[in-house]
């Protein structure tokens, strides 16, 4: 299952879903706002998210993992909005009868999740800029200043 | 035919709105960028983009149906 | 840092020692008693430790990961005593900078934990015997009722 | 000289008790084995072992001191 979350994620719920008899590993990964992008200072960030299409691909992203890998199981909570240094920004948990699946498949979804979900991250940084990661990359071939703009 | 389109994200400061209608004659995805890349010159070309129909992706070359909720994908950078 | 645990994890606090501004990825392991093992019915567990050695080498573990991955901490509680299907007998936490790391260190050290720290599981079966595991197979070359005996 | 030796798991069921000591000339790990094998008939071989003396692992042909704690460990089954 993947969900959008504008709140705090509870993780200890959300781990608790994934509890089941027959299994004997679970892997967990999160993901935290850090302080720092490619040596800049980050103060927060926004996450902003195209729903519908971005419930559907993460649907599809956590469908494939339970075809690829011999999990039992696989859930992803991404976070929108803005995020505070520290704060969790996604969380992916799986459990499968043995390890070596649990970590492939959690690994595969984050992946997946990063490079095709439409969900966007505008980072503010303490010196008063921000920018939308990725977007800068790209926009810097045809104009460097509208991507990153004064705030 | 009226053509919906929703922003996001960087397209949607560019463009300075959160949605707005077009008109166009046989209109594909790629004839919508190209037409609204002239009044909103956003900094990113197509080729950088996706795009979907009606909440799903969808090719450039499309034939759009009247009333079609267009959406243009830039990079995303979830997680 | 490497403990060891006759009660229940708090994997909630465990995760929390992890926590750092500059971390933007955290992969964390558990293991959990399955309630099958090579096609038996598993029903509880009882895990032994040779503490003073086993604490020393699931350290070295700790420190070897540290110092091969880009990572900011890690941790590992391992759990002794008698446990029920379900229950966690093993939890891995790692933090880093990005998620690389984070899923290469995590898997280092369950790897290793496993095959090199000195703690031993007596798995009891629904039929009521009980095997010391690895023991049954390495014994069975020699003698195979010394190794699955009645309880 | 005097060793002390500890039993963890299957070796510890064999053996029937926790820890004994035994009285050896020029003792080694690998000797200690050999002469306790003789009374408790592991299952176990000594090539299927390590060996930690005073908690810390150990090559079989060590030589030991009067006082020394050894441990046999069998295959391991953490996590």
């Amino acid at each position: 299952m993947f969900t959008l979350q504008s709140g705090p994620v509870d993780t200890v719920n959300a781990r608790q879903q994934l509890i089941h008899p027959g299994c004997g590993g679970y892997c967990s990964f999160e993901g935290w706002v850090r302080d720092h992008h490619e040596g800049r200072s980050v103060d927060k960030l926004i996450y902003e998210a195209y729903a519908p299409l971005a419930l559907r691909e993460g649907q599809t992203v956590i469908d494939e993992a339970v075809q690829r890998f011999e999990i039992e199981a696989a859930r992803c909570v991404h976070r929108t909005g803005e995020l505070a240094v520290g704060e969790l920004a996604v969380w992916v948990g799986v459990a499968a009868a043995h390890r070596d699946a649990a970590f492939a498949a959690s690994r595969y979804i984050i992946d997946e999740i990063k490079t095709r979900v439409p969900i966007w991250k505008n980072e503010f940084y303490t010196d008063g800029t921000s920018a939308w990661v990725n977007c800068a990359a790209c926009a810097a071939t045809a104009d460097d200043n509208q991507s990153r703009r004064a705030v | 035919m009226q053509i919906e389109i929703e922003y996001f994200a960087l397209l949607r400061e560019e463009a300075g709105c959160a949605s707005e209608t077009i008109e166009l004659q046989q209109p594909t995805p790629a004839a919508v960028y190209a037409c609204l890349n002239e009044r909103h010159a956003f900094s990113l070309p197509a080729a950088r983009l996706r795009v979907a129909v009606n909440d799903r992706f969808t090719e450039w070359n499309t034939q759009l149906d009247d009333g079609d909720r267009v959406v243009f994908i830039p990079p995303v950078a979830g997680g």
